[in-house]
């Protein structure tokens, strides 16, 4: 009676073990051959679709000497030229596209103009090759020790390391196939984040479960960073919490910037590709969705099913991503995805205008050698403007992956960029950050909620940041 | 219903498994005869229906893509003979009292043991299709089908 | 054991006809004979419960004279004294409560301090009392004509002729007990609104689904209105759709307004309880789920399942109106849900904050005799930040019932006031509505995308309101 739970663990060994694979067999290829249908699933993050705000067009390109690739992703700033100013005086303002498949990604990397205007950091190597070998050999078996030599070495010298883009063995123990986080990026930023709520020397790869790691291996590179340091130590700013609030909120405490903005010289900060932080704020993470069960859903391949290889946007493939889940037909799905992202991209366009309308102001009130003081508040508030529509412009779902948090962000990204653009006028105030992780209103107005006291021009917010603003 | 949530506890389940040895004696007995509770012994899934709260249930299972494949208890009782009567017998008991007593939370909640027994039915029959993606795992940290697949036997 | 045979009873007959009744019979307790479960839930309206942003309080006061009610439900203008400046020179300045069950709103209504400052139309009877019967004896038999009647008498004559709150027959047919529309305010609204999709006269009672009833017959209600020309006229402004752009725009090329605002002068206008509206922007709209599945949820009694008849705050609860297609504990589902209202509402202070500050500073503008063309695009935009704000304000789910949609017009009235605020200041630009309704983007980013023309501030917006703006 007791074991009627108990499983038949022979049903669990599905394939024949072709070649010998371990924790030094870096070549996919190899690994495919125990694995024919994931490698070839693997294999087609090539193809390049375009859907409505993803996928990526195929752009025939005439190779040269400098970049050998026939073909790129199109070129965001081509098709929005207001990022320019939004980035003026950064490498992203030089060149930035739109993402593509894994494939690319190694590729991509090393010709972007971004490498031609700005000397990169071997740490850009973290998320862009498969890594685990390079930094195991370079610390002498020692991951992090290796993961501290790469970030500071040129990028040029770093790549000579790597070979392929994220393989196999970059989310898989070789021996049980079981996930696994290999990125010190990711280790270190989530223990730092279970920290700060509580749980002290998170061990992800002991600790985690089977379903947090479906999405803890994309987490691995699919998340906001920055350099920190003298040693460009790859850190993730998860240190108060993975709200854009409190991302800010740290990078204001350390006093960090990105770069001066070349236009204002504003202390600014470029947020990237916060797919791991905004996803958190949705419907899906609350229940239980990870990255794979949208991005790698389980296909049929003959008699079995498999998670799809084939890493793409969900929209080209709606019947194994959503449908399981959720009864509607394909185009309803659609749907649905597209109110959601044309709604957050008519709110990004209202904030990307509120943005570029402060920085003019602030060219001008420059030149025209305004109050200094004045001046201060506006880049700061330019810095808060640009972080918060750029955390949602980075974000590669527009908005999907949650959607009211992404547009709260932008409404908070326009109030911003437009008391920047009064306090050019002599309006006075306090810049804040203004944070939905208040305490819960007892009732329904009082000073406290929401962080807004009545009456005052923003007001001071729960969780703001302290004056300073680095820089 | 609060009281009756905290009474279907361990002490409960021991009450009942006393009752059950000299069976068809106590309330739970009477309803369990009276309301058909042998339909609990078939496998016809319109005995389920005896009672109207299962209605909804049996309704969309007619319509559901296992209507011709699987009835009720080939996803709510465990594979052997023991043990299919045992759950039979536990549940049959629970259910007749909560019946009776009207005493249940609604809607209907599946248990967790009866959610076990479900997971592994899955398994029953679709054990090869989904070797594959089964994996070695930790204990406990078994994939769960009605994750995804939760309204395949009814919604 | 009694308790199975009553099971196995009333599965067999659900109701037994004690009364007659019929399309005369207007006293509920008479079809309460015929359904005493529905009847006694229908009674149980009168329970205050407060939950975080909605049910009531029941605060005791001391009867007089002019209203005899010796308990109110809370002020909200006492909650938030921003609104009072919001509303200068309109009634709501005087006296706004938080809504509370149907049992009080006969006396509510009859009662309030917007009676005392404003004489009011006998067109507020149609959402405050059973007028079903009191429409056709003033018309002859004939609904419409009693209700233009009752429209242009005074208030508190049209008051004689009511007397429950609204009641059985205004939602049921007698006969048969079908759901039917007895409002028409919304016969007429829903009508238009159909036209303008391309659904020639639509006739509610005869051709809408069984589930759409279950939202119009609230629909009746919950929706915003305004009282159209001399006849006073119940008009619901749906003739170019239910967004908050397409009502904007309809009221703007009507030139119509609610009041002129005390200390800015602007034509501005007030939102009321759009709950139909919003809730059709959202998903659970979109997936056929309607008012009544949440606030009149099926429940059990003995061994039937009827509609609760209780009509409350379905987080009060949440078993019957969420877990029956939810599967998740109550305490998550009620996290959920404040989790929606506490964005919302965090981002509804900073929208009240930047159209305070918009009319303080017009108020200081016109003293200080400024150009009359900033005053005039100043109080436009302030039309369009009072109506965007108060239309989610007013809104009585907290933007639960459409959370993305709910901060995305909050969003837009942020930018709408802080564009006033400029505007005062010389910056020169076009008003406009943005509006998501927008042709979806070929790709990315062009000129008519979500409207809004990179480098512009604001641009012109397909849907946009013309020029034109009332007053
Ligand atoms: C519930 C489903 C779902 C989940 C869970 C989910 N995503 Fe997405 N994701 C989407 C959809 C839908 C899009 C929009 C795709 C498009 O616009 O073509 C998207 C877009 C993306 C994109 C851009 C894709 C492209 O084609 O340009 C990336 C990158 C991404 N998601 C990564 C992640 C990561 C990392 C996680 C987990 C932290 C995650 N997603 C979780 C559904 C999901
Ligand atoms: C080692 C780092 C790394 C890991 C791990 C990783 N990604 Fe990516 N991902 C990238 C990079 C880099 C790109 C962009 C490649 C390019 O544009 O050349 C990318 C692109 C994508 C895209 C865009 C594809 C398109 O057509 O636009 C999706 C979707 C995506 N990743 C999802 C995921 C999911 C889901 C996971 C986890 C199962 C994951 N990624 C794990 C680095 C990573
Ligand atoms: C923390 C992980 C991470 C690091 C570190 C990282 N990238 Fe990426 N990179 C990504 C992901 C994920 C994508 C795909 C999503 C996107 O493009 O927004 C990407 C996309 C790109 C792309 C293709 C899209 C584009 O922006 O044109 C280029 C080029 C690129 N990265 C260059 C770099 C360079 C150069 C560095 C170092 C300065 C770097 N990356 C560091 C994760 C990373
Ligand atoms: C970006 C991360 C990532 C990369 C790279 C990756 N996988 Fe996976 N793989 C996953 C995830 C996520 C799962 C689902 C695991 C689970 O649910 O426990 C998975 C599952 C599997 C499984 C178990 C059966 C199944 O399909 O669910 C096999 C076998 C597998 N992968 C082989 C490979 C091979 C071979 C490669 C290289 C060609 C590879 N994987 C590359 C993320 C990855
Ligand atoms: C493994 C299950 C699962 C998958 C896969 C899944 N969803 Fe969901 N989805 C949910 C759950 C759970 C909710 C929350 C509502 C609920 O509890 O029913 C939800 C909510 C939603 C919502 C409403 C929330 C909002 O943001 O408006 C939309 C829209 C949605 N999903 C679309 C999709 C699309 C599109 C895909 C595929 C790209 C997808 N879902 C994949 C389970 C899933
Ligand atoms: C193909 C498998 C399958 C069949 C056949 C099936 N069920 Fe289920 N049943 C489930 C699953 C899975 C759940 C859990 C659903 C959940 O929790 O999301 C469940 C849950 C239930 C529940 C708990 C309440 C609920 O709906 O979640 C009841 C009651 C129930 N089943 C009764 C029945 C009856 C009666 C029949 C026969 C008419 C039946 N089931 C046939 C799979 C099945
Ligand atoms: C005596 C009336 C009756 C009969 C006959 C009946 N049920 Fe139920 N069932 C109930 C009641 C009452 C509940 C709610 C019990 C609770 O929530 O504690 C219930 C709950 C359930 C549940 C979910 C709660 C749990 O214990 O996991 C499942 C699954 C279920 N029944 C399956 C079945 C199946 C399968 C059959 C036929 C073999 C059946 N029932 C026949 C009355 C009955
Ligand atoms: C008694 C055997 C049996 C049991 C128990 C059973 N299935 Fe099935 N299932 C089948 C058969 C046979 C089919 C193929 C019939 C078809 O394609 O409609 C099927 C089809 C399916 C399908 C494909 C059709 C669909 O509904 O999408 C899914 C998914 C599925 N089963 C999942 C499950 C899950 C999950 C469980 C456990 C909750 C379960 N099954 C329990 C026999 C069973
Ligand atoms: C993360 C979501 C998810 C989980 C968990 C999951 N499935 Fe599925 N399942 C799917 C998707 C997606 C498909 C559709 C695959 C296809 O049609 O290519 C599917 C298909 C199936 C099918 C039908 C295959 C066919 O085409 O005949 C069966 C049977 C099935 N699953 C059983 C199970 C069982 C048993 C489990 C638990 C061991 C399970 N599933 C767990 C998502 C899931
Ligand atoms: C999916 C569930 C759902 C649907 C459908 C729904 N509502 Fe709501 N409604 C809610 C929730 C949750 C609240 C928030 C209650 C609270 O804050 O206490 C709410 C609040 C309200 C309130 C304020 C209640 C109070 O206690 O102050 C009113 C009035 C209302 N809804 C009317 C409607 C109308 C009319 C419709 C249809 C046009 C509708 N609702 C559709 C869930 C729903
Ligand atoms: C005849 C007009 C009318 C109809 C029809 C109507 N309502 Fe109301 N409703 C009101 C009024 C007026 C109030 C406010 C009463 C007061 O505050 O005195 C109200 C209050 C409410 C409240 C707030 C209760 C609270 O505790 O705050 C909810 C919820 C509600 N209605 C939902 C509904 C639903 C759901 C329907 C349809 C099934 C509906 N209403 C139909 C006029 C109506
Ligand atoms: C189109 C329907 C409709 C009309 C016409 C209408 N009401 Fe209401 N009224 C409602 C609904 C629905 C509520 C509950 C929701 C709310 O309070 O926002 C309400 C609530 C109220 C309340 C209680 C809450 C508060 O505002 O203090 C008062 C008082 C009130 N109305 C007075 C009036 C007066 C006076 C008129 C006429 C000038 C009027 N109503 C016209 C539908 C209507
Ligand atoms: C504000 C609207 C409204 C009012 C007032 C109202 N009902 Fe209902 N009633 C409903 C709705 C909605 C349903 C569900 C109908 C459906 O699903 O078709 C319903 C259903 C019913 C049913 C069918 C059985 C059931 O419970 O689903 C009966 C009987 C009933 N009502 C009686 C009454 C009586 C008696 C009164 C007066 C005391 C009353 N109703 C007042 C809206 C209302
Ligand atoms: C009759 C079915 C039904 C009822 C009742 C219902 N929902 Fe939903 N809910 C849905 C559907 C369908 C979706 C859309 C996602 C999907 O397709 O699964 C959804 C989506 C949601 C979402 C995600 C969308 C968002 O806005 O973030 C939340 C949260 C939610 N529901 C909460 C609730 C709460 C709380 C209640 C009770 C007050 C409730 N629901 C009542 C069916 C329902
Ligand atoms: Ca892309
Ligand atoms: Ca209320």
């Amino acid at each position: 009676l007791v074991n009627i739970f108990e499983h038949k663990q022979e049903a669990r060994n599905p394939f024949y073990r072709v070649v010998e694979i371990d924790d030094q067999t870096e070549d996919p290829a190899v690994w495919g051959k125990n694995f024919p249908m994931q490698y070839d699933q693997y294999k087609k993050t090539v193809d390049q679709v375009r859907t409505r705000y993803g996928g990526s067009e195929a752009l025939p390109r005439t190779p040269d000497e400098a970049d050998p690739r026939s073909i790129v992703a199109q070129s965001r700033l081509e098709e929005d030229p207001r990022l320019k100013t939004m980035w003026a005086g950064y490498a992203f303002a030089a060149d930035f596209r739109e993402e593509r498949g894994h494939a690319y990604m190694l590729e991509d990397q090393t010709f972007t103009q971004r490498q031609v205007v700005k000397q990169q950091p071997g740490t850009c190597m973290h998320c862009h090759a498969s890594v685990y070998l390079p930094y195991k050999k370079l610390g002498n078996g020692d991951l992090m020790a290796g993961f501290e030599k790469m970030n500071q070495m040129p990028y040029q010298e770093a790549r000579k390391l790597v070979t392929h883009p994220v393989a196999c063995i970059d989310c898989h123990d070789p021996e049980t196939m079981q996930l696994r986080v290999t990125r010190p990026g990711f280790i270190e930023g989530i223990r730092t984040l279970k920290a700060a709520q509580g749980v002290e020397n998170f061990d992800v790869n002991t600790m985690a479960t089977r379903q947090e790691m479906r999405a803890y291996v994309c987490g691995q590179c699919h998340v906001e960073y920055y350099f920190k340091g003298p040693e460009k130590r790859l850190t993730y700013p998860w240190h108060k919490g993975l709200k854009v609030d409190e991302i800010l909120a740290y990078y204001d405490e350390e006093g960090f910037k990105d770069w001066e903005h070349a236009e204002t010289g504003a202390p600014a900060l470029k947020a990237q590709h916060p797919e791991f932080e905004m996803w958190n704020q949705g419907i899906h993470a609350r229940s239980g969705v990870a990255c794979a069960d949208c991005h790698m859903p389980y296909t049929r391949v003959g008699s079995l099913k498999i998670s799809d290889h084939h890493v793409r946007s969900p929209v080209l493939n709606i019947n194994n991503a959503c449908q399981t889940c959720h009864k509607w037909p394909e185009e309803e799905l659609r749907a649905r995805i597209h109110t959601i992202q044309d709604r957050t991209f008519a709110m990004r366009n209202l904030a990307m205008d509120a943005l570029v309308a402060l920085i003019n102001d602030l060219k001008i009130a420059r030149q025209a050698a305004a109050p200094v003081e004045q001046i201060a508040r506006a880049q700061d508030f330019q810095r808060k403007a640009q972080f918060y529509l750029d955390f949602i412009e980075a974000e590669n779902s527009m908005g999907f992956h949650a959607d009211q948090e992404a547009v709260r962000i932008l409404a908070q990204s326009i109030d911003f960029a437009r008391q920047g653009q009064m306090a050019l006028r002599g309006v006075p105030g306090l810049p804040t950050v203004q944070t939905v992780s208040a305490p819960p209103p007892a009732q329904r107005t009082t000073p406290e909620v929401g962080g807004v006291a009545p009456g005052r021009e923003g007001g001071a917010a729960p969780g703001a940041a302290p004056g300073r603003t680095g820089g | 219903m609060d009281a009756a949530n905290g009474m279907r506890g361990s002490t409960l389940i021991a009450i009942i498994l006393g009752l059950l040895l000299g069976l068809a004696a106590g309330i739970g007995g009477y309803t369990f005869l009276y309301a058909k509770g042998a339909s609990y012994l078939t496998n016809d899934p319109a005995a389920c229906a005896n009672c109207h709260v299962m209605q909804s249930q049996y309704d969309q299972w007619l319509v559901s893509s296992h209507r011709s494949v699987a009835v009720c208890n080939d996803c709510h009782t465990p594979p052997g003979f023991i043990p299919k009567y045992f759950t039979k017998a536990l549940n049959g008991f629970n259910h007749s009292y909560a019946f009776t007593t009207g005493w249940f939370h609604e809607p209907i909640q599946i248990n967790e043991r009866n959610r076990q027994v479900t997971e592994q039915a899955c398994r029953k029959c679709h054990e090869n299709i989904v070797q594959a993606i089964e994996g070695p795992h930790r204990p406990g940290q078994e994939l769960s089908c009605i994750r995804c697949h939760s309204t395949v036997g009814h919604f």
